[in-house]
């Protein structure tokens, strides 16, 4: 499946996923707990703009990160700037958005395999609890599986084109079924090669 | 009569191809002006806690999300990474597990009727996901609470046609795959992808 | 009579068909008007979209595509009447929770009494009266593959299209379901890697690499795809 | 040598398998010494419900199953790592999102160099060298079954059972498996509708209704399921 993630080779790029993890929580709080003023916001807008530039991404993939927002800029600021104040709006959106595009950029920097080691790491001290391998292992099998699903979901669809009807949302039953089935399939395979 | 290990085969398999439904369903989608989308995903994760029970249904959902933060683009509308996990929609997020929870404890604390399906679907699927939805959404976007909660009434009455559908689906179910419902196996011919 | 034999013809003109960048039909150019059609042809190349191309659940990229006289691209509602389609997998066919609801769904227009009658004389000619309501899930795969049989024949299609119907079934309800499709007052298309079905068409068609290579009586067609093979 | 002639050998004594209070196998018994075992009799006969039984997929309500010496209930961890299944629907088999990761899951205890080459190693020989890191599911019919057969394959086991492996695949690729299946070092469980690969095999097994109602050499028995399936 297609992932948001852009190979590269900068500096953002190489840092190691956790380490960029801890920097986001930081500035997170950082920008939650301090940032109440409008320069400060003006600040923090351009050093994120500035970090996608250091990312060495292409300008669009900033472009379409900042569209993505189109609707919460338009509508919080909107609504901020009528029932509160211009300046109070452009201190809350401006945050939100800095933070969303900061977050934005991690996931566009990093590979999906180094968060997910970062993810078992984390997990180490509740290995009493938790069984990572099997955890590693359902996630994997949740990304082999939704090809499989959306597959199901074509042929329910076409089902219903070639027999001329239209179930709409009772169209999840025979999805559903479908899928539970594959499940226990799949649960036997598990069992079968061994790896339960 | 199925050993134990193999039991647990079957939990991580449900776990994971529920996981894929719920995503399947999130290309269901209508975007709304500021930043929350309506999303069939919550009819997924209201038929998560419904078909899976509380202790299965959360995990499915807890994959989705981690999915989602590893950088797969699984939620409604294909987004995904850890800008979600920062944005409006954080808290009903985190509220989609807590609320598979409850719908499994309402849904699957007896016989399935239909009556404690819709309760379950409306409590755990509308009330808890707000109830964690909200104030995060406040939070978030610096709004007083009041005009946050108000703001997400539009849910409402598409999230109440969700919990209707997702009865009726769960009594539809339950008569087309009863072993849906239960710890065995299903047995007989094996469900192909051709 | 539903389907005589003026009209029954089915006619590909210059069709092609791409999917994700890759050319899966080439400029097929196919008259067809046998009563019932074999297609045969090894894993990719080609027969399951013809079949769909016949009620378009696949769109030529190039080319026209018609059935019984009707332009399957125009006139798609009518084709979908007239066009039965049977899957492989009677479980991606079967929609409904129960036997009887899944016929119910392939009638429309008339009266609710009148349904249920059509419904329970469907089910009693396949043999499915004993399991009018229970899951349809838990039919075994002969009743399976015979209630998604049905619930096509239901409609009296004028031609019925199956993909590979048989597959899975043991030799004595591979039996049974071919001998009702090659029964049917209807012109039927039957893809199939089961040679001996195939056999019993009166015209087979060989696909090869999105092309057709051989059009002619079974027995020469199948040699030739046999030939093909080795 | 890994599985040698003086423990090659399956038994069934006694056992009955009832699933939803249906007996599915009445008191099969049965002694298995052939390399290459073909599995026939016609649909819900119990073939499936008896290939599940050799590697604890399905447990005995009644009776014991031993596989090469391991009381298949008492040492299910140990037979499992021995007797490697093959599925109908490769789909259900493949459960990792690309064949390079599917065929490292089934490698376990070495290195990760030593597994890289192990993988390459099979990839390249079941034809599949090209389709590494390519998404498992957009492979075609035949190279997904390849790709099942290939993971298990690679664990080297002793016995092979497979439930029809060759279904849903043309002649040259049905061919294909069947050739790797039957030329394996390992005692092989063909569970088939296609008699020309059971009449390949060593011996051959006919069930009908949860029984076994002949056990000898596969022509013989070929008749004799065709003879019952007029
Ligand atoms: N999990 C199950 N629960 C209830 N009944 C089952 C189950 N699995 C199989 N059966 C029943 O057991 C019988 C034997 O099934 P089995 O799958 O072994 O047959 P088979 O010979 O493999 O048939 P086929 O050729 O269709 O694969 C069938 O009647 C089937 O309906
Ligand atoms: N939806 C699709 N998207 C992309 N490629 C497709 C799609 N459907 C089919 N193809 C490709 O088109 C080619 C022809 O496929 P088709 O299903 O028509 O073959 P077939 O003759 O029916 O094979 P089989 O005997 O395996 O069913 C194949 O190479 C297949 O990979
Ligand atoms: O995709 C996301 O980022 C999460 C979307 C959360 C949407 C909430 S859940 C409750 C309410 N009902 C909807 O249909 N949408 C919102
Ligand atoms: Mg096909
Ligand atoms: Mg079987």
């Amino acid at each position: 499946m297609i992932q948001l993630h852009r190979p590269g080779t900068s500096v953002l790029h190489r840092l190691p996923a956790g380490i960029k993890l801890a920097a986001l929580a930081v500035i997170a709080i950082v920008l939650s707990a301090f940032a109440h003023d409008a320069v400060c916001i003006a600040v923090s807008l351009c050093g994120v703009g500035l970090l996608f530039l250091v990312a060495g991404l292409p300008l669009r993939v900033l472009g379409t990160e900042v569209w993505r927002l189109r609707w919460l800029v338009l509508v919080l600021g909107l609504a901020l700037w009528i029932f509160v104040s211009p300046q109070i709006a452009w201190i809350n959106t401006g945050r939100v958005v800095a933070l969303i595009l900061l977050a934005s950029l991690l996931t566009i920097t990093t590979r999906m395999s180094e968060l997910l080691a970062v993810l078992w790491t984390m997990l180490q001290p509740l290995r009493r609890w938790i069984d990572t391998e099997a955890a590693a292992m359902t996630v994997s099998l949740a990304i082999s599986m939704i090809p499989v699903v959306s597959g199901f979901a074509g042929d329910i669809a076409d089902a219903q084109r070639a027999r001329g009807t239209r179930l709409g949302v009772r169209a999840v039953v025979p999805l559903m079924v479908r899928t539970l089935r594959h499940a226990d399939d799949v649960g036997d395979a598990l069992a079968a090669r061994g790896l339960v | 009569m199925t050993s134990h290990r193999s039991d647990l085969g079957r939990d991580l398999a449900r776990i994971a191809v529920f996981a894929a439904l719920i995503v399947v369903l999130g290309t269901v989608t209508v975007p709304l002006p500021g930043g929350v989308p309506l999303t069939a995903q919550t009819l997924g994760v209201m038929l998560a806690g419904m078909v899976l029970g509380p202790r299965l249904a959360p995990m499915a959902v807890l994959l989705v999300l981690v999915l989602a933060a590893i950088g797969l683009p699984v939620l409604a509308g294909g987004r995904g990474g850890l800008g979600v996990f920062v944005g409006p929609t954080a808290g009903y997020l985190i509220g989609w597990i807590a609320g598979a929870i409850v719908i499994g404890v309402i849904a699957r604390g007896g016989r399935i009727t239909w009556w404690r399906t819709a309760l379950g679907a409306v409590v755990g699927g509308i009330l808890v996901v707000y109830l964690f939805g909200i104030p995060v959404q406040a939070l978030v976007l610096g709004v007083e609470l009041a005009p946050t909660a108000l703001s997400s009434l539009v849910f409402l009455p598409g999230d109440l046609l969700k919990a209707a559908a997702a009865t009726v689906l769960t009594l539809a179910l339950l008569r087309a795959y009863p072993p849906a419902f239960g710890r065995r196996p299903a047995l007989g011919a094996p469900a192909r992808a051709v | 009579m539903r389907s005589d034999t003026r009209t029954r013809h089915i006619a590909l003109d210059g069709v092609s068909v791409e999917r994700d960048g890759r050319t899966v039909l080439r400029e097929v150019n196919l008259g067809l008007d046998a009563a019932r059609i074999a297609v045969v042809g090894a894993n990719g190349s080609g027969k399951s979209t013809f079949a769909r191309l016949l009620n378009g659940l696949v769109a030529p990229t190039a080319g026209r595509v018609s059935v019984h006289g009707l332009d399957v691209q125009k006139e798609i509602r009518e084709v979908r009447r007239r066009v039965g389609f049977v899957f492989t997998d009677p479980q991606a066919q079967i929609l409904m929770p129960t036997p009887a609801e899944d016929l119910a769904l392939s009638i429309r227009g008339v009266s609710r009494a009148e349904t249920e009658r059509r419904v329970r004389e469907a089910l009693a000619a396949h043999g499915l009266q004993d399991h009018a309501d229970v899951p349809a899930s838990a039919l075994s795969g002969g009743r399976k593959q015979m209630l998604a049989l049905a619930s096509v024949l239901i409609t009296a299609p004028a031609v019925i299209v199956a993909d590979e119907p048989t597959t899975l079934l043991d030799l004595r309800n591979a039996r049974r379901i071919g001998d009702l499709l090659l029964t049917q007052n209807a012109q039927v298309v039957i893809v199939t890697h089961d040679l001996e079905l195939a056999a019993r068409c009166d015209e087979a068609v060989l696909f090869a690499d999105g092309r057709v290579i051989a059009i002619d009586e079974p027995a020469g067609v199948i040699a030739h795809y046999r030939r093909s093979c080795v």
